[in-house]
């Protein structure tokens, strides 16, 4: 499931929906991101996630897809906000479910590595009054490229 | 064709949209780039760098010698910073 | 944190509260194991867990410990339940909160992976109105012994 | 020296913690489960495969070769099916 949404989200109760019902599922693998109050130059006041609507939900569910296709999962769950947001907020939500927990956990950082260099977001930061776009990460691209030859 | 520009390309061009008609020698991505930096200083401040620009085509990636057609919807960004 | 408890736990607010005021943690991967309603000879109607008091506190602290001395992490968290559980239920939650998703992902797989062979806990299955203790699994033994050489 | 057993060793054993004063020459973990083999036919039945056994000494765990002392909390269950 894919939610792209500005509002926060509860993750006791998305975890809990994603293997409510499901008693064959024994592993729930999740990550949360938060937003950090480092900056590059300096402490960050506050953070603006811009994106490509419309995109942004292809770009996730085809991520989905490919984790179950790779996988043997039950679920898949990806919540990412936009808008902007504040130190300690959340940012995104991944989990996996599976009777199987290396699958889960694996599948997990697939979708967390993956979406970092696929799905159309952008950061804006603003530290001591200014606004700056935050630069990609390199150690991004390698995170997901481990996955194309790896299974 | 609906041109997209997000982040700090958009900040640069001045619009996040525009419709755009090229000529009909331009028929690649790149060739769109070339042609869209000669429209305005904030387009050549924009596509300045081409290489750190990314580009989707109707919302999926696509590379530099993508084809384009008059009814695309044609987004420039640079790498993504989300998560 | 360890605790080893019969009650169940709220992971929304378990994880919420490992990051809470610390805003320089961006990454909180976790794991939940829930009571899977499959067992080996068919359909399982309850699990018993049976552990050593004093012994798995004592493991599960040094399993911590471990782990916030092998990445930079900024906390460890593992609840692990005892006593009798039903298909469904949930029996441990394993966390650790970092800077680096990288560290916070793998953290946590190696919590999981030593916990399953090193803490003294074991499961009785109620299946068809009979009891069995559960045998453990060779690739438990296989997963965890990856860390005893890989960083 | 105070000996526990859990999960099925105690089924067999029949208790599950007793007090056991083995001889001067019972100073290794497995020197220990032999002389304990002997108490009973329940102990011969949980200790009838050693292999399989696991031990701990003072909550931590000892391989076959360790010493034991008179003061020691001794331990023996299966390998462990928790997680």
């Amino acid at each position: 499931m894919i939610k792209v949404q500005t509002d926060d989200f509860d993750v006791g109760a998305e975890l809990a929906a994603l293997s409510r019902g499901r008693t064959e599922v024994g592993a729930v693998a999740s990550f949360i991101g938060l937003v950090r109050d480092v900056a590059g130059p300096g402490e960050l006041s506050a953070m603006t996630l811009e994106h490509y609507p419309g995109m942004t939900e292809r770009q996730l569910a085809q991520l989905e897809a490919e984790a179950l296709a790779r996988w043997p999962l039950d679920k898949v769950l990806i919540i990412h906000r936009h808008g902007r947001l504040l130190p300690g907020d959340q940012i995104v939500l991944c989990a996996a479910t599976s009777s199987h927990r290396e699958a889960a956990f694996e599948a997990c950082a697939f979708l967390m590595d993956w979406l970092k260099t696929r799905a159309p977001f952008w950061k804006l930061e603003e530290v001591g009054g200014e606004s700056n776009w935050v630069a990609a990460r390199q150690g991004d691209d390698d995170a997901a490229a481990r996955w194309k030859t790896d299974k | 064709m609906k041109v997209l520009y997000f982040s700090w390309l958009r900040d640069r061009v001045g619009v996040a949209e525009e419709a755009v008609q090229p000529p009909g020698d331009v028929t690649t991505v790149a060739e769109l780039m070339t042609w869209l930096t000669q429209q305005s200083d904030g387009h050549a401040e924009a596509f300045k760098d081409p290489a750190i620009v990314r580009c989707a085509i109707n919302q999926d990636y696509a590379k530099a010698d993508a084809p384009i057609s008059a009814g695309d919807e044609v987004a420039f960004f640079p790498p993504v910073t989300g998560g």
